[in-house]
């Protein structure tokens, strides 16, 4: 048992720090921080800047361009990120596609579509959910159909995040409608501007436009743009699941909320004093801090396992629960701390015509914030999911 | 002891409700006696009783209506407190638009000690958080007077007024207003405010009440009729236990309404001290229903077409007005001791 | 709309509250409110008492010696009782067993039976649950068969509270154990004289001995004490379940446990300073204080609709659970309040050798209460019993 | 970084774990080494660190033990403290089993001000809540000599020294303790009582971490056993769910042990929010996990025949020992300020 970082993995956090005090845009620092949309061209520039460094990719193989980070370095490189206020790396590529094509694309596609995810020249979303299906994702119905060298698609997606800056979709077809559930279902990789393909943004809660809805009207995809083999789709789909979820509790950004909370108590004034000093708002905030102490080494624990060989299993079940609330507790937090200045609602997607919140800066999204983290209990398999997965794991029912 | 609302109000609500589906105008509730239900006949009305508020604004809030009656009863109420019988009179008949402008920044809930003051006929000052005032035909202003909180009618078009105004989290719209030297005509003090915002929060409580009945009647058909892994969703008994405990907070928020209609009118200390425990209980259940209602919904609640939406942020903007659920209970606490 | 109660409901407080005054011996009224356990001379003594004034059956209709109250006068009788520390009338003849007879039994049953009641010479308990059936009251084993002039009962009843006080038992058996579930029950009252009768102590949680095992060997009972028809017992169970629920949220109990609480909390000392001045203790009473307040309109919203003729049906499940809560919370904030003298665990069923609490009084057997009160959210229909009624109720599914 | 236990300690668990099942007695847990992994080996121990205590108390806490190892750290520690090498060697040897009196009636959780005092070689005063002081063979008293607290050796079967003794509810004994010129030799200050209380509470959570453990493998049991309604309760979703979150609390209950075992030897200040930070968080997920358990199971839980009911008292008890969680809360908030 050792609490402490060893010598490498400090240098390693070093590293990262006087990277992103170097490398990371104040102007985008404070978009991330204060809650803000980035734009396509803000997230090209930082993947650009990552990149060069060779760390856009670092939980790559080598032999694909990467560093092989393990999980604590990968931990480190996240949560210096999101406590600098760097933007999130845009998983559907780097992260979520990437592994499945390496470990099951071929040659061909490796060769292609790999570099393209490095350079930026393909952003990649993600065609997983369907409407009517939610966390029931073996049920859905989008039809492949195999027509000479050509399959042809047709259905709709929804919650595709970002799509409306992606040039590629990687699906999830069902090419045999026969087969139940799970079987019968293939992995496609589609270019964007194939014709058929329409993307309609959905705008949530908050007024933001993150989601879209992408639908398929006979679009003519090639077969050679199948990943593996037909009807394994699911296969590698659940492989993409459970890749890499050591990040899934979200400690890093906690950890940000947390500090960006404090910061706000300490502003806030109530009867003339700082609102920290409160004592029901004090309690409150100390609890989530204690919680969060726990949940970070739960999170530690599950990377040290990781990097021993252990596949993380219901535990990261547990994190994706457990971060997922407390991350919500902060941002319902941080809406108590701004008090009356939660009710100016200002929300791009709703209203473009008045986008200045006449309240402190930290004020502006805060509401917003809370909104939208609402999403994290329920997307990548809600939180009774999740909860589903942890029973059957402790009682074998 | 009787729980049962009188004939006249189960028909104004019957009205109201039935009036609320099909979507009102202003002219349309001054018509339904919307407004008049917020005064007493002493003041022009026929009702003014906390469950004459109660039962309009749980309507309200069930429709989801955005229009501006909370600011009617309370700006209206303090011109009936200054004896400004015709304006009153205007308010009810829906000729009159009025709003207040009362809280100011960096007094988060508190509704003093207030700086905005008057000088030779005109005041300046910041206001904060002024609900509906755009569009609103008589602004009611709270400033100071030889060091005393005084009520002022300012025309909003005055060029000493500048208001900047966004979207308000619970529909409507929100504005800061700078004073600059604007025209103001005293009406008389402010000692009523404090009375009057216990009427506005018993409002806002009972429009909370009927958003959540709302919340919880979506939330219960979209459990019956959308189907997951084979099966109604409301079939699963996880849920369906979660609901159940989102029902029974329900009923406890519409007894601490009732609790809060009932002692309206005691003495200051007593009413307050049913306000603060009416507006914690129903600031916590209100949270709780809007996040309950979007986690069982899922994906779809989170959306901004479907209907939930501006009821789950009228249910999180129910926190902060007047107060929010520590707030209150602090001050639950002071007046219990 | 009127939150007052009439001025005859008033009078009538007024005279329940001098008859506690000039009836209620405090010494009684101190094991009660101590949480202590009670002897059945105590009891005796008590409902003799209420006897001579007519209130020990208050609800029951004139025809047999009752009262007729009103809801609303039970719920002010309950209530005044409570927070005097009152003996709460043990339920199982006067208001379990009785409505039963007086809906379903003979009137040979009725004429012996009742006046029993009243005069305290028959203790009844009550022979529902069964080891192994929990909350699922149908699957129930204790058969009893028909043998001439009598049945042959056999089998066991458990959770029977102060059966050891009792003559009497009334029982569910099953008559036809072909027929399903609920079917084939008969509602049996039996002599706990009879040869073959067995009651076993338990010996709760904390340390109490409140509730039996009851067993039954070739139990010989006349067919003269069938309640109604063969078969159709399930019919007056119900009846019983459901008859007179309006005091099932314990609003009494939980407005008495508020009182002795705040009573502590001005007593125990925190740095000197009574423990009502801590914020964070602050705040949990106020909490349920609040809570407290709703429910108890709750409460008399249901009890005014009963009066109005309107049966209670979700509205007693949501009741039970709240109110089972709100009191459980009551009983932990007073087992906080009273801070390291929780440790001393003073319990006569586990040890009588050693019956004295060194701390304050009011101390002695808080730790006990709190524990021996995690029954009511089991007993009675557990609630997530409850929470089942309640789906049923709004979901409809 | 590194989440593993050394060989050695994984070895003293598994051994202990065994020996605990078949029932061990003083001798027994000393010969195991036990009582000698909570010290370190310059007090002639071979432990004494904060993962050895972790590691030692789960088990203990898992089997239900009611053995005084607690305070043979407590007061053997501060036996080391002062000096006392032969005494620290003889509680190691399990030989001298002494136990710890420093609280006093009405200072709630608080270890000060203290007034029992020594006077001319013997010490008067009440000390409180001085757990399993019965049958053990050296009373260590804290005292004021010239008004600085100070450590005493007292012999409990002096005339001077009263003892009243009940069961604690976290099993054992508990006894308040009169002095009345009692007979005292001085071993020196009191100035790491804080340490050793420390350490304490960190044996505290971690014996509620086993006895946590041992309430779920029971809960999961009952519920993968008994039917009703014709199925497993463990089937029901509704009861799935709750046992998931009780699982995952447990998860981050072990998680903050971990961490106040590895800052348990930092600077005061440190140790001490981790202290607070651990032991509210513990005491809260105690109280949730003998709560859930209780009512997963229903009525048997409620018995004093099954085994759950002493190891429900226990994580109940848990809160109560060196300070319940709003007093720890409060101390983290002055410690973080």
């Amino acid at each position: 048992m050792d609490l402490n970082y060893t010598p490498e993995d400090t240098a390693f956090r070093e590293e990262v720090r006087d990277f992103l005090r170097d490398q990371l845009p104040a102007e985008i620092a404070g978009h991330v921080g204060d809650g803000e949309s980035l734009t396509k061209a803000e997230y090209d520039l930082w993947h650009g800047r990552l990149n060069e460094k060779g760390w856009l990719a670092g939980a790559w193989p080598k032999a694909f361009g990467g560093q092989e980070w393990s999980a604590v370095q990968k931990h480190i490189f996240e949560e210096e990120c999101a406590l600098a206020h760097a933007p999130r790396i845009v998983p559907f590529g780097v992260a979520m596609l990437a592994p499945v094509l390496q470990a099951f694309g071929s040659k061909a596609q490796q060769d292609y579509y790999l570099p393209r995810i490095l350079s930026g020249e393909d952003w990649w979303c993600q065609g997983y959910s369907e409407p009517g299906a939610g966390s029931d994702l073996a049920s859905l119905k989008t039809r492949a159909v195999r027509d000479g060298d050509h399959y042809i698609v047709n259905g709709q997606k929804t919650w595709t995040t970002l799509g409306q800056f992606a040039n590629r979709i990687f699906c999830l077809v069902r090419t045999d409608p026969d087969a139940k559930a799970q079987q019968g279902i293939s992995f496609l990789l589609i270019d964007m501007d194939t014709p058929g393909i329409e993307v309609r943004p959905i705008i949530l809660i908050d007024g933001v436009h993150e989601v879209n809805e992408v639908w398929f009207t006979d679009v003519k995809v090639p077969v050679e743009n199948l990943v593996g083999e037909e009807n394994k789709g699911w296969t590698y789909a659940k492989y993409l699941l459970t890749h890499e979820r050591t990040g899934i509790a979200g400690v890093g950004f906690a950890n940000a909320g947390l500090q960006a909370l404090k910061r706000m108590a300490h502003s806030e004034l109530q009867n003339g004093r700082p609102l920290i000093e409160d004592p029901l708002f004090a309690a409150r905030l100390a609890r989530i801090e204690i919680d969060l102490m726990a949940m970070a080494t739960t999170n530690l624990r599950v990377v040290a396992a990781a990097d021993g060989g252990k596949a993380p299993g219901a535990e990261s079940s547990m994190l994706k629960v457990k971060g997922s609330i407390l991350r919500q507790q902060i941002n319902d937090l941080a809406r108590r701390a701004i008090g009356p200045w939660a009710q100016p609602f200002v929300a791009e997607g709703l209203d473009d015509t008045n986008l200045y919140h006449p309240g402190p800066e930290y004020a502006a999204r805060t509401t917003n914030t809370y909104l939208n983290n609402r999403k994290i209990s329920i997307y990548g398999g809600s939180n009774e999911v999740q909860r589903g997965i942890i029973t059957k794991a402790i009682l074998g029912l | 002891m009787d729980f049962k609302h009188t004939e006249e109000r189960v028909m104004l609500a019957d009205s109201l409700r039935r009036t609320l589906t099909r979507g009102a105008d202003w002219a349309a509730l001054a018509d339904l006696g919307v407004l008049g239900a917020l005064f007493t006949e002493d003041e022009g009305g026929f009702g003014g009783n906390g469950f004459d508020i109660a039962v309009v604004f749980e309507e309200l809030g069930r429709a989801g209506a955005n229009a501006p009656v909370i600011e009617a009863g309370l700006a209206g109420g303090l011109l009936a407190d200054c004896g400004q019988a015709e304006r009153v009179e205007a308010v009810i008949s829906g000729a009159l638009k009025p709003a207040l402008a009362y809280a100011e920044p960096g007094l988060r809930y508190d509704t003093g000690p207030i700086t905005t003051s008057m000088d030779g006929g005109t005041i300046s000052g910041r206001k904060s958080f002024v609900t509906n005032a755009e569009g609103c035909d008589l602004l009611l202003v709270t400033a100071l007077d030889e060091a005393k909180p005084c009520l002022f009618a300012v025309d909003p078009a005055d060029p000493g007024v500048t208001l900047h105004t966004t979207p308000a989290l619970m529909g409507g719209s929100i504005s800061e207003i700078t004073f600059d030297r604007a025209k103001a005509e005293k009406l008389g003090s402010a000692d009523t405010l404090d009375a009057r915002i216990a009427a506005a929060t018993l409002a806002v409580c009972a429009e909370a009440l009927g958003a959540m009945e709302t919340a919880k009647a979506m939330t219960l058909d979209y459990l019956r009729t959308r189907t997951q892994f084979g099966r109604p969703i409301g079939s699963f008994q996880a849920l369906q236990h979660r609901m159940a405990d989102v029902a029974i907070e329900i009923e406890m928020a519409r007894s601490a309404v009732i609790n809060l209609a009932g002692h309206l009118h005691d003495n200051g200390p007593t009413r307050d001290r049913h306000v603060s425990a009416t507006k914690n209980l129903v600031g916590r259940t209100a949270h709780l229903v809007a996040e309950e209602a979007i986690q069982m919904h899922g994906g779809i609640a989170m959306t901004e077409e479907y209907a939930l939406a501006p009821i789950s942020r009228r249910l999180i903007a129910v926190d902060h007005r007047f107060g929010d659920e520590d707030w209150h209970l602090a001050r639950f606490m002071r007046l219990s001791a």
